[in-house]
C-alpha cells in the first residue's frame, strides 16, 4: 500500500531561501515533500499562483517571508501577509480548508525554525488529508 | 464523469496508419537549417513523409509541445526531402528558428490545391512573388525547370522590402542559366544594390510574354496581391489565367476546424491557390479586391 | 408625475437634440425581453425602456466609446462601477452623462429550458443597499413600488462551490459582461498557457474562478452582470461579495460608494493580525 | 526547439550516497525538452564547467549547491544567462532522511526548473547603462569639499554647487575644533584652496539645484546660479570696490555680528576669493564700478540656469541649527547676553567682531559664563528630539577656550547627560575641563532672568541633588541642536530621494547602506542626514567619494532587475502604484512608469497587475506556474 | 421506415434495460434545469422535460479532447480511442438534426474526422419529439423538428396512448429487435393521433416564423453592414452562442507537454473571438466585431449550406435565449429570410 504523503509548495523569498539552505547545512532534517520555489521577495508571488499550486496537486502552500520589522516603513512582506489573509478567506468560502495556505516568517539564519515549523505543518496537513482538487473538479460525486 | 474507458491504440506512424486519423503528424528529422534572410530560415526535413504533391500545396508542421501551423512546401516534388521556408512570427515559427539538425518535428499533408500544372503545358508562365511569398512559387519554378521543354517562356518578377530580404538569392544565377527571365526589385535599396527600386508592380511590364495565353501565378502579402492583380489586368493578361496563393489561419488543414472557411471556400481544401474569379467571390477581408 | 420611462425618453431626446451627448446607452425591448441599445438620433429615444428586466450593466459598453460623449442609464450598482472605474483611471467623468434611475431590484433572467412561472428578484438585489447611483448628472425617481424582497436568504448556508465551478463552460460571458474586466489581455483566458490553458481543462476552472475572484476583490460592485449572463447560473456575485466583506472588515472599504476614498493598499498596518 | 541541459553535481562525490544519481538521470532523460543530462563532479570549478562546452544559447539547469556560489561561475564566466539553479545539496541531500526521499525531491525540483527554464526567452538582453563619469557634489562644507577633492583626485570631474559665495560651511566659522583645540580655519583653509586649485573641480558658488532627471550614470541636473553682480572671471579679489562702497551690511559669516560693505568677500580665506554684492543693501551708487580696474561689476546681472550631466550625485548640504527664539524662557534675542554657540565661536575668534575678547554687550568683560546644553534637542515637542551629537564636546571646547583667554573666568555647563565618547574626548577634553575647574551641573534650566545690573540669573534644579538654585552669570551660551535645513525637503523632492520623519535625508539602509539613498547613484554625506561632527562629516565625504569612484570605475552599470511595464498591455489602472512601497511607480500622463533607479525589485507590482503587464525578471506567472506544475506533475 | 409503439409504463423498463447494455445518457433535472448526463435512475427521466440548457454536442465533440500523445524518445504517436457504446436517449429532434449536420461537415470525404467518427459510430441516438415547443424555438424553419429530426436512429413521440416509435436507421431497427418484447407495431389510431399532432405543432410554429429559405443564400450581400454593426455594438464577445450551439463545430488545437510526452488537444472555438482568424503575422482578414458577427450568421445560413449542403442552424433557440446582450438570429431570418 502506498502511504499518502502531502505535497507542499513553499515559495521562499531570497532571505528565507538562504534560511532553507541553512537548515540543510546545519543538518536539520525535514519532510522531503516540501518543494521550494525561490522568488526574490514574497510580494512577487501572485495569489493566483498559490491557487494554481493547489489546483496542480499541492495539498498545502507555504509562503516564507522576512518578518516585517516594526519600525521600518517599507516591508513588502506585509503585502504578502494581507494577500494570504484574503486568500484564506476565499478558500474558506469555496470549501477548501484555509489552513492549506500559510505564511511563515523565516529569515536567513532561521533554518532550524524552518525545519521544525515545516515538520509541524506537514503533520497538520496530513491530518487534513489529501486535497485532490483534480478529483473533485472532474469526477462526479 | 467517466464516460468511457480509453483504450490505447499505438501507431508506429506509418503511412498506412496515418489514414486512420488525419490529425496525427508523422515525426520526421530536421536535416539542415539554412539562414535565408535575417528573419527567415529554410529547413530541410527528410525523408519525405509522403510521396507525391503538387507545387503550391502546403503541409501542416508540428513543433511538438508548441503547436502546429501550415507552411507551403518550397522544394520540388522530385526532391527526396522536403523544404519549408519559415519566417519568425509566432510561437511555432520561433521554435523552429531555435531548432537544429537532428531535432524531430511532425509533418502531415500534403494538403490543398496547388498550382494548375495541367493548364501550363506549352504556355508562357509568369511568376510574381513578394518577400516570403516566393516560397510556394519556388517548387513550381524548379518543377518547371526540370521539365523545361514542356513549357513556353518562364518569367519571374520578384520583389522584397530590401535586397537582404530576397529569398533564394544563391539560386538566381542558376535559374537564369536555365532560361528564366528574372526581374528583381526592392522597396528600399541598400549596400551595392544596382537593380530596380520600387514595388513589384513597377516591373510587371518588363517580361515580354504572350500575354493572352500566359499563366500567371502570384503570391505575397495581401496588399501586394491586390495591386499585382490590378496591374496584370491593366497589362491585359487574361483573368482566366491568373492564379494567386492566399494565406489564412488554419488548425486542421482538412476543412474541419472552420478557421479558413471564407464564403463558400475553405482555403485549406479549395485553396491556397485560387483562380482570379474565385477570389472575387471571397468575402471582404479575404478577397484581394 | 410622469413615469420614469417617459422621463427617460424625454431626457435622452433633449440631450441628443442639444448635442450634449453623442449617444445614449440604454435598454430597448427585444423579442426575448430587454437588451442594450445605442441611441444617437433624438427620435430614436422612444425606443428606450425601463423595467426590472434591465439587468445587464451597461457600464462595460462605455469602454467602446472612449472618444465620444456618452449618456448612460445606470442603476445604483452601475453607478458604483462608474465611481470605481474613475478611480482606476478608466473613465473620463466629463465625457459621461450619468442618468441615474432609481432601481428597485431586477428580475432573475429566465433562461432556456427553465420554467417560466413567476418572476423572482435577483439574489444580489436582495442585499443591495445603494439603489441610486452615488454619482449622477440627472436622477430619475421611480414610481414603481419596490419589488417584493423576500426575506433575505440565509447566507450562512454554504454552497458547494466546487460542483458549481464544475458546470462552468468558461464561455467568458462573466468576464465580458463585467464593467471591470477591461484588461486588454485577460490572464485567465488562456492566451498564454500559464494559469489556464486555452482549451478548457475542468480542473483549471478552480484556478479560473478563484483568480477572477481575487481580481474582483475590493472592486466588485455586485451588479450581477456576470451572474445573470452565466449560462449555468453560478452565483458569482455571492463569491465576490464574500471578498468584499474582507475589505470592509479590514479597511472599511466599500467599492464604489465614495469617489474620494482611494482603494486601500493591500497591506496590514502595524500590529494588525492577518 | 526549447531544449534543456541538466547538470547534476556530485559535490566531490560526497552526494553519491545521499542521492541516487542514476535514477535521477534516467527519470529526467525521459522528459520532453531535456536534451542531455550530465553528472559532473564539482561545478564550482570553472575548469570543469569549461570542459562541458556549453553554448550561451543553451538553457541550462544547474543542480548543485547554493546558487550563491555558482551564479558567478555561470553568469559572468560563461555569460550564460538562461540558467536555473537548484540546490540539491542543502535542500535534498542534506535535508532528507534517506536516499530515496532525496532522489525523489531532486527529481521534482528539477522537473519544475526544466519547465521554468524553457519559458525564459532566448537570449536575455541585459540593459547596461552608460556612465557619465562626472559627479555633482551639492554643498561646499567640510563633507562636500572632502568628497569633491577625493573624487577629483581619482581623476574625475566634479561640479561643486554651493549656495553661499564661498565654500567652507560651518567649519569655516568655528574658532577652534575639539578635542585638540586646533584652529578651525587653519585646517580647513588649505583644503579649500586646494579645492579651488584642483583642475578637476568646478566650483559653482551662489547656486542651487532646481531639478534632477534621469538615473544613475546619467543624471541631468538643472542648477540656478544666482547673480553675484561681479564677474568672477574678471574679479581678482583686490578689494578696491569694498573700500569705496558707502554701505554696510551685517556679515552672515560673522553671524551678523560684524558689519561688512554691501560689496564684500565673506572672509579672508574664502574660496573662490571673489567679491559679491548683496543687492538687499546695495544702493546702486556705482562707486564700486568706478573703482574696479577690471570692469568686473555688472549691476544688471541676472540669475542663470545651468544644466549639468553627471553620473553620480553626493548631497552634502549640511543642516541648520535650532532657532532659540522658540524657547521663550531663555529670552534669546531679548536679553543681549544670551548668545548662541555659533555667535560665541565668532566672538571668541581672533578675527571676530571683538578680536577674540569675550565681552558682554555692554562692553564689560565677561567673567562668569554658563553653557546650556540640549537647546532644541533631546526634548519632545521642540527641535529634533534626539541628541545633537556635537554639542557636549563643543561646549567643553568652548569652555576651555574661555579659560585659555582668561584664567580667572568661571565657567558652568548645564548638561543633561554628558556624552563625550570620541577619540581624545576623554583625556583631551573632559578630564582637562574638570582639571580646569569647569563646573558641570546636571540640569535643564527652567528660566533665565535678568537682574537690574544686566547680569543673567539662571534658574535651575540640579537633578543629581534635587536642589533648586539660581546662578548669576555674565553671559549664557545656548548649545543649539541641529535641525534639517528649511530647503532640504524641497531639494530631496527634486532629487527624488526621501526624508525621514525628522526631516533629514533617509538612507537606503541605516546600517549597511548608510551613505546611499533610495535613488541609486545619489549619495549623502555630512549633517544633512542627521547630526554629526567634523570628523564624521569628513569621513563620510571621503566614503561617499569612494562610492562614486567605484561606480565610475565600472565598465557600465548592471542594474539589478527592476520592474518593467509592458505598455501595450497596461491599462493604467494604477494598482501597481498602490502596491509599491518604494514609490518607484508613478503616473506619467496617461502612462504608468517605473523609476528604475528607485525600484528595489520586490515585485509587489508584478503580482498586483491583473493581466501581467508588469514584469520583473523571470518571476512572472508565465514562468512560475509551469515550474509549479512541473514539480507537482507526477 | 416502420412505425412501432411502446406503452408508457414500459419506457422505464426500456431505459433500465438500455442502461445495462450501454452507457445511457438522458436529460434529467439538476439545479433547476435539465442537463444531459449519465442516467443512473430511470425515474429521474421526465417525458415532459424542457430542452436542455446546453446541447448534447459535447458527447460527440467534447469541449476538450486529446488528439495525440507523442513520446519523444520512443518515436511513436499515441492516439486515444473511446470505444464504449453510448445511447443518447431523449434528445430533441433539433439537436439530433444538428448531429446530421456535423456528419456532413466532419465526415465529409476525403478526410474524415476520426475522433468524431469514433464517438458517432458508437452512439445510438434516440430522439423524443417536441409536442410543446418552447417560445425560443424555430426548428420548423429548417425542418429539423419539432416531431422528426434528421440525425436520429429512433424517434419517440409521446401520444395519449403511449409512444409512437419510428426506426430511422438500421441501427434503430436493431435496437427495436434487441428489445422486441417491449415494442409492437403502431396501430392506426395511434398513427392518426401522431399525424394530427404533427400538423398542430407545425401550424403553431409556422405562425411564429415563416422564412423563404431560398433567399438565405444571398443573405451575405442582402443583410448589409449596418445590421451587423448595430448588433456588434451590443455583442460582448463572449463565446456563449458558439458553446451553446448544437452544431458549432469549429475547433482550436493546443499543444503542450506533460511529464513524459508531448500532447495535442483540440476543443471548441468560437468565431466571435478576435483571434479566430488572426494569423501569427498579425494579419487578420476579419478585423471588426461586425465582420465576425456577420460571419457567424452567414456561416450558419449561407456558407455551410453552400459548402456542405445543410443549414448550419437547427432552430433550437439556445443562442437566442442565452445571449447576455439579446442578439437574436431570428431577426436575421425575419428580415432577410
Amino acid at each position: 500500500m502506498v502511504v499518502w504523503k502531502p505535497k507542499i509548495i513553499a515559495f521562499t523569498c531570497w532571505c528565507s531561501s538562504s534560511g532553507v539552505d541553512q537548515a540543510g547545512f546545519e543538518g536539520f532534517k525535514y519532510p522531503a515533500n516540501v518543494l521550494t520555489v525561490r522568488v526574490p521577495c514574497s510580494a512577487i508571488v501572485n495569489p493566483s499562483l498559490v491557487v494554481k499550486a493547489l489546483q496542480e496537486g499541492a495539498d498545502a502552500v507555504l509562503l516564507t517571508a522576512c518578518k516585517p520589522v516594526e519600525l521600518r516603513k517599507i516591508a513588502p512582506s506585509r503585502i504578502t501577509e494581507a494577500r494570504v489573509s484574503l486568500l484564506r478567506r476565499l478558500l474558506n468560502t469555496v470549501g477548501v480548508e484555509e489552513d492549506r495556505v500559510r505564511i511563515l516568517w523565516i529569515s536567513s539564519n532561521e533554518g532550524g525554525i524552518f525545519a521544525s515549523e515545516v515538520s509541524r505543518i506537514v503533520e497538520e496537513v496530513e491530518k487534513l488529508g489529501p486535497l485532490n482538487l483534480r478529483g473533485k473538479m472532474i469526477e462526479q460525486p | 464523469m467517466r464516460l468511457t474507458m480509453p483504450s490505447r491504440n499505438r501507431h508506429k506512424g506509418g503511412v498506412e496508419e496515418m489514414g486512420l486519423n488525419p490529425y496525427i503528424p508523422k515525426p520526421v528529422k530536421i536535416i539542415r537549417v539554412k539562414d535565408e534572410t535575417p528573419d527567415t530560415k529554410t529547413i530541410t526535413i527528410g525523408p519525405k513523409p509522403f510521396d507525391e504533391f503538387t507545387p503550391g500545396q502546403f503541409a501542416m508542421v508540428t513543433v511538438y509541445g508548441v503547436g502546429e501551423a501550415p507552411f507551403s512546401i518550397c522544394s520540388p516534388p522530385s526532391d527526396n526531402n522536403l523544404q519549408f521556408s519559415i519566417r519568425k512570427m509566432g510561437s511555432v515559427t520561433t521554435a523552429i528558428h531555435e531548432a537544429s539538425p537532428g531535432d524531430e518535428i511532425g509533418v502531415r499533408g500534403p494538403y490543398g490545391r496547388g498550382w494548375p500544372l495541367g493548364e501550363m503545358r506549352n504556355r508562357d508562365i509568369l511568376l510574381v512573388g513578394g518577400g516570403i511569398g516566393f516560397a510556394p512559387l519556388r517548387p513550381l519554378l524548379l518543377h518547371l525547370l526540370e521539365n523545361r521543354n514542356k513549357y513556353g517562356r518562364i518569367a519571374v518578377c520578384y520583389g522584397a522590402r530590401s535586397p537582404s530580404l530576397l529569398m533564394y538569392r544563391d539560386e538566381f544565377e542558376e535559374w537564369m542559366k536555365q532560361g528564366v527571365d528574372l526581374y528583381l526589385t526592392v522597396d528600399v535599396g541598400e549596400g551595392d544594390w544596382k537593380g530596380n527600386v520600387g514595388v513589384v508592380t513597377t516591373i510587371l511590364d518588363k517580361p515580354s510574354l504572350n500575354k493572352a495565353e500566359t499563366i500567371v501565378c502570384t503570391c505575397g502579402p495581401p496588399v501586394m496581391i491586390k495591386f499585382v492583380l490590378k496591374k496584370l489586368v491593366e497589362l491585359e493578361y487574361s483573368k482566366e489565367n491568373i492564379y494567386a496563393s492566399l494565406e489564412s489561419k488554419m488548425r486542421c488543414g482538412v476543412g474541419k476546424c472552420g478557421h479558413c472557411h471564407f464564403g463558400s471556400k475553405h482555403v485549406c481544401i479549395d485553396g491556397p491557390v485560387f483562380k482570379y474569379d474565385e477570389m472575387a467571390t471571397l468575402p471582404k477581408g479575404m478577397s484581394p479586391f | 408625475m410622469s413615469s420614469p420611462e417617459t422621463e427617460l425618453r424625454r431626457l435622452a431626446r433633449s440631450l441628443l437634440e442639444k448635442k450634449a451627448v453623442d449617444l445614449v446607452i440604454g435598454y430597448e425591448k427585444s423579442e426575448a425581453g430587454v437588451r442594450p441599445c445605442f441611441i444617437s438620433e433624438p427620435n430614436e429615444a422612444e425606443r428606450l425602456v425601463w423595467n426590472p428586466d434591465c439587468r445587464l450593466s451597461l457600464v462595460r459598453y462605455l469602454r467602446g466609446f472612449k472618444e465620444k460623449r456618452v449618456g448612460i442609464i445606470v442603476k445604483g450598482c452601475d453607478g458604483r462601477a462608474i465611481v470605481e472605474l474613475i478611480k482606476e483611471n478608466q473613465l473620463d467623468r466629463r465625457s459621461t452623462f450619468i442618468i441615474a434611475v432609481e432601481c428597485n431590484g431586477v428580475y432573475k433572467p429566465v433562461k432556456y429550458g427553465s420554467s417560466k412561472l413567476g418572476r423572482q428578484i435577483a439574489e444580489y438585489c436582495e442585499k443591495c443597499e445603494v439603489r441610486i447611483s452615488p454619482i449622477r448628472d440627472h436622477l430619475i425617481k421611480s414610481d414603481v413600488k419596490a419589488l417584493e424582497r423576500p426575506s433575505p436568504k440565509n447566507d450562512g448556508e454554504p454552497l458547494d462551490w466546487l460542483s458549481l465551478f464544475r458546470k462552468c463552460l468558461r464561455c467568458m460571458a462573466c468576464v465580458r459582461s463585467c464593467p471591470f474586466c477591461y484588461c486588454t489581455e485577460c490572464s485567465i483566458e488562456g492566451f498564454k498557457p500559464a494559469l489556464v490553458h486555452k482549451l478548457v481543462d475542468p480542473v483549471e476552472l478552480f484556478t479560473f474562478h478563484l483568480t477572477r475572484a481575487l481580481h474582483m476583490a475590493g472592486r466588485c460592485v455586485e451588479c450581477g452582470a456576470c451572474e445573470s449572463s452565466c449560462p449555468v447560473e453560478i452565483p458569482l456575485t455571492r463569491l465576490y461579495h464574500e471578498l468584499n466583506e474582507w475589505f470592509r472588515e479590514k479597511y472599511g472599504y466599500v467599492p464604489g460608494v465614495n469617489l474620494e476614498q482611494a482603494p486601500p493598499p493591500l497591506v496590514f498596518k502595524e500590529g494588525e493580525k492577518p | 526547439m526549447r531544449r534543456t541541459t541538466v547538470l547534476l553535481c556530485t559535490c566531490g562525490s560526497t552526494l553519491l550516497d545521499k542521492i541516487d544519481f542514476d535514477k535521477v538521470r534516467n527519470e529526467l532523460s525521459k522528459k520532453p525538452l531535456v536534451s542531455r543530462v550530465e553528472v559532473v563532479d564539482g561545478l564550482c570549478k570553472s575548469s570543469v564547467v569549461k570542459n562541458l562546452s556549453l553554448k550561451p544559447s543553451e538553457r541550462i539547469i544547474v543542480a548543485a549547491c547554493s546558487s550563491r556560489f555558482l551564479e558567478a561561475v555561470f553568469k559572468s564566466l560563461l555569460s550564460i544567462s538562461n540558467v536555473e539553479f537548484v540546490n540539491i545539496r542543502e535542500q535534498c541531500a542534506w535535508a532528507c532522511e534517506n536516499k530515496e526521499d532525496a532522489s525523489l525531491k531532486t527529481i521534482r525540483l528539477l522537473s519544475g526548473s526544466i519547465n521554468k527554464v524553457v519559458r525564459i526567452g532566448l537570449p536575455k538582453s541585459h540593459e547596461d547603462l552608460k556612465i557619465v563619469r562626472e559627479a555633482l557634489v551639492i554643498g561646499g562644507g567640510i563633507a562636500g569639499v572632502r568628497c569633491a577633492l577625493d573624487i577629483a583626485d581619482a581623476g574625475y570631474r566634479v561640479y561643486l554647487v554651493e549656495k553661499e559665495p564661498s565654500l567652507g560651511g560651518v567649519m569655516a566659522q568655528l574658532d577652534k575644533t575639539f578635542p585638540t583645540l586646533d584652529c578651525s580655519i587653519c585646517i580647513e583653509g588649505p583644503l579649500l584652496s586646494e579645492t579651488g586649485r584642483n583642475k578637476n573641480i568646478v566650483i559653482i558658488p551662489n547656486s542651487e539645484v532646481v531639478s534632477v532627471r534621469g538615473m544613475v550614470g546619467d543624471f541631468r541636473v538643472l542648477v540656478r546660479v544666482n547673480p553675484a553682480y561681479v564677474d568672477p572671471e574678471k574679479c581678482n579679489g583686490c578689494g578696491e570696490c569694498a573700500n569705496v562702497c558707502p554701505v554696510y551690511q551685517p556679515n552672515k559669516y560673522d553671524v551678523n555680528l560684524k558689519p561688512v560693505k554691501a560689496i564684500y568677500c565673506p572672509f579672508a580665506q574664502a574660496v573662490p576669493l571673489k567679491y559679491v554684492i548683496n543687492k538687499d543693501y546695495c544702493i546702486e551708487c556705482g562707486l564700486c564700478m568706478n573703482a574696479c580696474t577690471r570692469a568686473a561689476i555688472n549691476l544688471e546681472d541676472k540669475p542663470k540656469m545651468l544644466e549639468l550631466n553627471v553620473g553620480a550625485i553626493v548631497v552634502a548640504v549640511g543642516s541648520d541649527l535650532f532657532d532659540p527664539r522658540l524657547k521663550p524662557e531663555y529670552h534669546y534675542g531679548e536679553y543681549d547676553n544670551v548668545i548662541t554657540n555659533m555667535e560665541f565661536e565668532r566672538i571668541i575668534c581672533a578675527s571676530g567682531p571683538t578680536g577674540g575678547v569675550l565681552l558682554r554687550r555692554d562692553g564689560k568683560p565677561a567673567k562668569r559664563v554658563a553653557f546650556i546644553q540640549c537647546v532644541g534637542s533631546r526634548e519632545s515637542g521642540q527641535g529634533i528630539e534626539e541628541c545633537s551629537y556635537y554639542c557636549c564636546a563643543a561646549s567643553m571646547k568652548e569652555a576651555r577656550l574661555i579659560l585659555e583667554h582668561d584664567r580667572e573666568a568661571k565657567v558652568f555647563i548645564f548638561y543633561n547627560e554628558l556624552r563625550a565618547f570620541g577619540k581624545g574626548w576623554e583625556d583631551l577634553l573632559y578630564r582637562r575641563c574638570l582639571e580646569d575647574g569647569i563646573v558641570f551641573i546636571r540640569s535643564r534650566p527652567s528660566e533665565i532672568k535678568r537682574s537690574l545690573n544686566g547680569n543673567l540669573i539662571i534658574v535651575y534644579e540640579d537633578t543629581l541633588t534635587g536642589k533648586r538654585g539660581e546662578l548669576e552669570v555674565d553671559i549664557v551660551v545656548l548649545a543649539l541642536g541641529f535641525k534639517p535645513s528649511e530647503k532640504l525637503a524641497k531639494l530631496a523632492a527634486a532629487l527624488g530621494i526621501s526624508v525621514d520623519d525628522k526631516g533629514f535625508i533617509e538612507e537606503a539602509h541605516a546600517k549597511v547602506k548608510p551613505l546611499e539613498t533610495r535613488v541609486r547613484g545619489i549619495y549623502v554625506a555630512g549633517t544633512c542626514h542627521g547630526p554629526r561632527d567634523i570628523v564624521e562629516s569628513a569621513v563620510e565625504g571621503s566614503a561617499a567619494a569612494a562610492l562614486v569612484i567605484s561606480l565610475f570605475r565600472g565598465e557600465s552599470i548592471k542594474l539589478p532587475e527592476t520592474a518593467k511595464i509592458l505598455e501595450n498591455k497596461c491599462t493604467g489602472c494604477g494598482r501597481c502604484i498602490l502596491m509599491c512601497q518604494y514609490g518607484a511607480i508613478i503616473r506619467d500622463g496617461e502612462k504608468i512608469r517605473v523609476l528604475e533607479s528607485i525600484c528595489n525589485g520586490c515585485g509587489a507590482c508584478v503580482s498586483s497587475c491583473p493581466q501581467e503587464a508588469v514584469v520583473l525578471g523571470d518571476w512572472g506567472i508565465e514562468q512560475l506556474a509551469p515550474q509549479i506544475s512541473g514539480m507537482l506533475g507526477d | 421506415m416502420k412505425m412501432f409503439s411502446i406503452r408508457e409504463e414500459n419506457l422505464k423498463v426500456f431505459l433500465r434495460e438500455l442502461s445495462l447494455k450501454h452507457v445511457l445518457i438522458a436529460p434529467f433535472k439538476r439545479d433547476g434545469y435539465f442537463e444531459f448526463d449519465v442516467l443512473r435512475n430511470p425515474d429521474d427521466f421526465n417525458v415532459n422535460y424542457t430542452n436542455t440548457r446546453l446541447s448534447p454536442k459535447r458527447f460527440f465533440m467534447p469541449q476538450r479532447q486529446l488528439v495525440f500523445k507523442h513520446y519523444p524518445r520512443k518515436g511513436f504517436t499515441e492516439e486515444l480511442k473511446e470505444n464504449s457504446s453510448v445511447v443518447l436517449f431523449g434528445i430533441r429532434p433539433c439537436d439530433a438534426s444538428a448531429l446530421s449536420v456535423l456528419d456532413n461537415v466532419l465526415l465529409n470525404p476525403p478526410h474524415k474526422d476520426a475522433l468524431y467518427e469514433n464517438r458517432r459510430k458508437n452512439a445510438i441516438v434516440v430522439s423524443l419529439s417536441c409536442t410543446k415547443p418552447m417560445t425560443e424555438c424555430f426548428c420548423n424553419v429548417f425542418e429539423t423538428g419539432p416531431i422528426r429530426g434528421t440525425g436520429e436512429d429512433l424517434t419517440f413521440t409521446h401520444t395519449s396512448k403511449g409512444f409512437v416509435v419510428e426506426a430511422r436507421t438500421q441501427k434503430g431497427i436493431a435496437v427495436i429487435g434487441e428489445f422486441g418484447e417491449l415494442f409492437r407495431e403502431a396501430d392506426g389510431e395511434m398513427l392518426n393521433e401522431y399525424n394530427k399532432l404533427i400538423r398542430e405543432v407545425l401550424d403553431e410554429m409556422g405562425s411564429r416564423l415563416k422564412v423563404d429559405k431560398t433567399r438565405l443564400i444571398g443573405i451575405e450581400k442582402e443583410a448589409g453592414e449596418e445590421f451587423f454593426q448595430l448588433n456588434a455594438q451590443r455583442c460582448i464577445e463572449c463565446s456563449l452562442c458558439s458553446f451553446a450551439c448544437p452544431l458549432c463545430y469549429c475547433f482550436e488545437t493546443e499543444d503542450y507537454w506533460e511529464k513524459d510526452s508531448y500532447v495535442r488537444f483540440r476543443g471548441w472555438d468560437t468565431c466571435i473571438s478576435p483571434l479566430f482568424t488572426k494569423m501569427a503575422s498579425g494579419l487578420d482578414p476579419r478585423v471588426t466585431k461586425a465582420d465576425r458577427l456577420c460571419h457567424r450568421f452567414c456561416h450558419k445560413l449561407s456558407r455551410i449550406p453552400l459548402t456542405f449542403n445543410a443549414y448550419g442552424c437547427v432552430g433550437c433557440g439556445r443562442c437566442v435565449s442565452l445571449c447576455p446582450a439579446g442578439i437574436d438570429i431570428r431577426e436575421v431570418l425575419r428580415k432577410w429570410g
